[in-house]
């Protein structure tokens, strides 16, 4: 087999291999750790961490759906300081690449995040993660108002300064994802992180009653593969020169060369991991050997092929 | 109370390829015995698999857990362990449609096993359902350290009695409640334990069942020197500890509660740490 | 088995049964009528209905995804004046009981077919489907403007009369699909029609381009039921008063059931037609069976169960 | 033009549970004997059948259609059908591995069969890979009406050549083209055609294969006498008319073009009335 040159960036920060965890489905990493090593993927992608410690959203939080599932965690976690003493340490230790995942209910709070990470070392990137309710507006979803998700990446983006990629994450369940997009690259985002969970609820008909505690629930897995495939098409299309962790319903070395194609230059798996805790590697795998029997020599030649006219 | 020794979490776990050996009806269950070589050695009683369920072109996208019931190494299939599964919705279902020969998906063994006392006490198993299936096996175990074990086994009916004649050889006393009568004592499980603990003065209770059952147990055993050792079941999406849906309201030694994974943390749990009253509800 | 009243309404329309093909995917009935008496189940929604023949979209106009499927049919149809001379008689002499679904591509178009109709004996609604691109404001869809969709619903509206109940067709695809329901109720709606496909894009991975003749499709079946069933749950929360028509993935009495209890007082079916041709008559027989398991008598008792405090 | 008799559509179809009689590899392709009892009497040369794919926990959603390429009826099973399948994606490779005794979803007879000529002329079948599979059972037919039928059967490779030896029987003459010479001569299966419709004045062509080669064939009969009843293949997401996926342009006798469905005005067409050139393209 030919060798292909798997290797990517996101912003400044540069990965052996395109293949993140998504965040909140690899907790602090120790976990997958057991059934492979770290660092032979991209990166791990942290689980979103607050300002304090959080006890997240009542059970049942999970209910299966055809071909995905919905989850409504809540955004459970040791808040930042524990976070910053225990896990990224471990994950140092390991040789993983570290891209840390925030998630605040005020603007303020995401600065606040920035700071603390600020003085951090060996952390690649941030993702913000703005599919958050914004607790001085009314619980609207940060990630759903474009001047909210503009203010929370323009606060991060002054905290940081210029050396740390942010990676602004955004939500699918919008009218115009790409105004959402530009707003939040204007302000400051290096990348994007598309797409979050899309909002579904799963009625118990048992009980008759909506079956998650929290009522609603993000869902993700293969099922809203084509809404994510659309999305970085979309935004892609948009602004080509703005690289895109691709994600949502990937579970094989064929999806992950499906979100390349469209535009992405990482992929983060989630949903696929709870099913197989080596996803994650089978599809690394998977996709170099895809791109070897295409006859591409290195991931970057198919990042956004896709949108090439059919003649070429 | 009884010092346990604890088992730590997931050190050994593999994901395998592995076949089934044999699927046998019992009752309303499915005993399934599968192949999984070596590590068979390496399970304890109280760890659990999550198997891959509906094949390839499966819209079912996560595992399924399942107690391990036994595990046994023979000459002619190497290490087995065996699961008794009922047929409750489409991953169970299928799982029970799968024959001699079917290879699974496993991943083996997972989770926090019984704790098993230091020293050669008095036991009392309490299994309902199917949670009796890792009962039996566990009783081998705590024979071997001679603590003299006692059963009761609780189900809605008969047929969802898992009793097996071999199992039986390990314990002490079985006794059995049907709550239709339709086997052994009409009424609950739970309702002769608090009689037996005084009468065999039962330093552990080890449970398995719903969470009614066991949270009903810690009841009885609250400020009792009886410890409780239970292994509960919740939803779970990954069974590996990476995606936190499967979480319960768990108190530490200074009574700060959290929100802890019964698949990593669990599912054996010490029922009095358990905040029974908050489970589903937020904190 | 006891006897349940499966009769329900939309508006002021009354239906035997809550069972009604979902609009492009019983083409004009005749050939689902191979299949099954077509007035055994509550009505034919018919195809989105323009004012002139169109070829639609090039092909491929299909992909299977995971529990789902892409389209990008393009509203293929003959025109109202040929549907009206052809497709309304048919169903009449087949007594089903018709909603006519209608598409523009202006307010004024959306008017004009509804002008035709009115004259038309036997329909007993209108669905309004509003997720088409309004050619005159940039090819936005009408559905993901607030201001749009009310101004084609009141122009419906209008043109109609009070008699004929109308029903207008949402998208999921918005950031706030409650006040998009709003509007077109203050508009003149009587029903609502929860949810059109979702946007979606699948890559061909042997092209490397996106594999429909359209590029972007809408996506169907199963793996949107959670989004479905989340989206009729919002609106009927918001306004509990006001009839919604589900559909998204339902393919089993047990999916209906979910449907209804999240607020729908009627489903419709569509890509699960195509799996099964008997799959509506099987939906419709299982709704009621296990209505009856339950002990219900009468469809209506469960509308909108799900938002009951979980004490009663 | 030669007159042809034209069977109405749909009018026989029926979805039944039916279960596989055997399954057997030929070549690259898998041979599915079928029983679908009565149903087998209504079946024409032409008309295609519509599968469940994956079994009960299915992600896929959508039938797959196949070719019926024989029907017969024996003491032994009843009516069954016989068809020609190769394993390309996860719905065929599912229906490949369906062994004796799995019971199938099929919905059957469906669409347009070929139009038999109204008085013994001499025709052209013409197969591109498994498209050869449903012009045996056609060559029958045309036989039994006095026709003299010729056949030319082409693929990339030998194995993909379907050919069974009863088949041939009905045939005059067998040419097969493979494009790396494995089998027959090396070439397209189009090459010869010109020729043949002079030497042997060829009345009717009748080919089933991609939609390339059905495009060729008509690019050489147009203009001339030739009619040309080619079986087609495109997406179809429901196979019975209600979905609209699997259109083709298509004129009528005054030219004006409008997109057909495949399932239900076809897959059998008459090749001069395809707009090829639009075939993928808006109109
Ligand atoms: C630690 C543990 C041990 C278990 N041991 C056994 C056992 O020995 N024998 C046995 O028959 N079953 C056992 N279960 C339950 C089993 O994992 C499945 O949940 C059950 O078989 C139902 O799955 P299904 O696919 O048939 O139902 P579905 O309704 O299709 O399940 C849908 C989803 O809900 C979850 N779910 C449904 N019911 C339950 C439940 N009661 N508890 C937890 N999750 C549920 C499923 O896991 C699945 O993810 C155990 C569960 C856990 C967590
Ligand atoms: C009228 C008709 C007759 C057919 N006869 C035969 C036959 O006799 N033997 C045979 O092996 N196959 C036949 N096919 C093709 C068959 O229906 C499947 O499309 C093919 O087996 C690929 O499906 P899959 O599930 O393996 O692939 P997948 O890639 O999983 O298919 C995904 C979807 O794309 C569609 N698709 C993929 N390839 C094709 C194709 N070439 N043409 C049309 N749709 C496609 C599938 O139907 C399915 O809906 C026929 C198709 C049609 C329309
Ligand atoms: C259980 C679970 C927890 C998640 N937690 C987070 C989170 O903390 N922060 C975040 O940005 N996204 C979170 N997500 C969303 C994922 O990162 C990802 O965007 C989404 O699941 C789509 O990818 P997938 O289909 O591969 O899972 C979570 C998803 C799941 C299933
Ligand atoms: C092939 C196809 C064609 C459709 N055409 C229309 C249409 O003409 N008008 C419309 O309002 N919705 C149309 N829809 C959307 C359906 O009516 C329905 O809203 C959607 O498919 C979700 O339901 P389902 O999952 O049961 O298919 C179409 C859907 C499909 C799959
Ligand atoms: S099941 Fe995923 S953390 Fe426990
Ligand atoms: S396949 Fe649905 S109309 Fe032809």
């Amino acid at each position: 087999m030919s060798v292909v040159d798997l290797s990517t960036t996101l912003g400044n920060a540069w990965f052996p291999a395109p293949t993140f965890t998504a965040s909140g489905c690899a907790s602090s990493g120790r976990e997958l750790a057991q059934f492979f090593n770290l660092r032979d993927m991209g990166g791990v992608v942290t689980k979103s961490v607050m300002m304090k410690a959080r006890t997240g959203r009542p059970t049942p939080r999970m209910a299966e759906t055809p071909s995905g599932m919905l989850n409504s965690i809540g955004l459970q976690g040791p808040g930042i300081d524990a976070f910053i003493a225990k896990d990224i340490p471990y994950l140092l230790e390991q040789k993983a690449r570290i891209i840390v995942s925030i998630a605040g209910e005020t603007v303020e709070e995401y600065s606040t995040l920035a700071r603390k990470l600020r003085s951090v070392s060996g952390i690649s990137a941030i993702e913000v993660n703005i599919s958050c309710p914004n607790v001085e507006n009314r619980g609207l979803v940060f990630a759903c108002d474009p001047e909210a998700s503009r203010r929370v990446i323009d606060g991060v983006r002054r905290t940081i300064g210029g050396e740390l990629p942010i990676i602004a994450k955004l939500s699918p369940d919008v009218t115009d994802l790409v105004s959402i997009a530009r707003g939040v690259v204007e302000a400051g985002a290096d990348a994007l992180a598309l797409i979050n969970t899309v909002l579904g609820m799963v009625i118990n008909i048992d009980t008759m009653r909506p079956h998650l505690g929290g009522k609603t629930g993000g869902l993700s897995g293969p099922a809203i593969r084509p809404i994510a495939v659309r999305a970085v098409y979309q935004v892609h299309a948009a602004m080509p020169q703005i690289p895109i962790l691709g994600m949502g319903g990937i579970s094989s070395g064929r999806d992950a060369l499906e979100m390349i194609a469209a535009g992405a230059s990482g992929v983060s798996i989630g949903t696929a991991s709870f099913g197989n805790p080596t996803a994650i590697m089978t599809i690394q795998n998977e996709l170099k050997e895809l791109l070897a029997e295409k006859g591409f020599t290195s991931l970057r030649q198919v990042i956004g092929y896709a949108h090439r006219p059919e003649s070429e | 109370m009884v010092g346990l020794i604890m088992s730590s979490i997931n050190k050994n776990a593999a994901q395998i390829r592995a076949s089934v050996v044999s699927n046998k009806r019992v009752g309303q269950y499915h005993q399934l015995i599968i192949n999984i070589g070596d590590l068979a050695g390496v399970c304890k009683p109280g760890n659990f698999v999550a198997i891959n369920v509906g094949g390839e072109n499966s819209r079912m996208v996560l595992r399924r857990a399942f107690a391990i019931s036994r595990v046994s190494v023979s000459a002619t299939f190497g290490g087995t362990m065996e699961l008794i599964v009922a047929p409750h919705g489409q991953g169970s279902k299928w799982l029970c449609q799968q024959n001699e020969g079917a290879v699974l998906d496993v991943v083996v063994p997972l989770g926090k096993a019984f704790g098993i006392p230091t020293e050669p006490v008095q036991v009392l198993l309490v299994g309902g359902g199917y949670g009796s299936a890792p009962l039996f096996g566990l009783a081998e175990t705590l024979n071997t350290r001679g603590c003299r074990v006692d059963m009761l086994l609780g189900a809605s009916t008969a047929s969802k009695i898992y009793a097996p004649m071999e199992g039986k050889r390990a314990v002490n006393s079985l006794r059995i409640y049907t709550e239709d009568g339709s086997m052994g004592q009409r009424g609950r499980v739970t309702e002769p334990i608090s009689e037996l603990i005084k009468d065999l003065n039962i330093a552990v209770i080890y449970s398995c069942g719903p969470m009614a059952m066991l949270s009903a147990i810690d009841e009885i055993t609250r400020g009792t020197d009886v410890v409780h050792q239970c292994a509960v079941e919740e939803s779970m999406a990954c069974g590996i500890g990476i995606c936190m849906t499967c979480v319960l309201p768990v108190a530490d030694e200074s009574g700060n509660v959290s929100m802890l994974r019964s698949c990593i943390d669990g599912p054996v749990m010490d029922g009095s740490f358990v905040q029974w009253d908050k489970v589903g509800k937020a904190l």
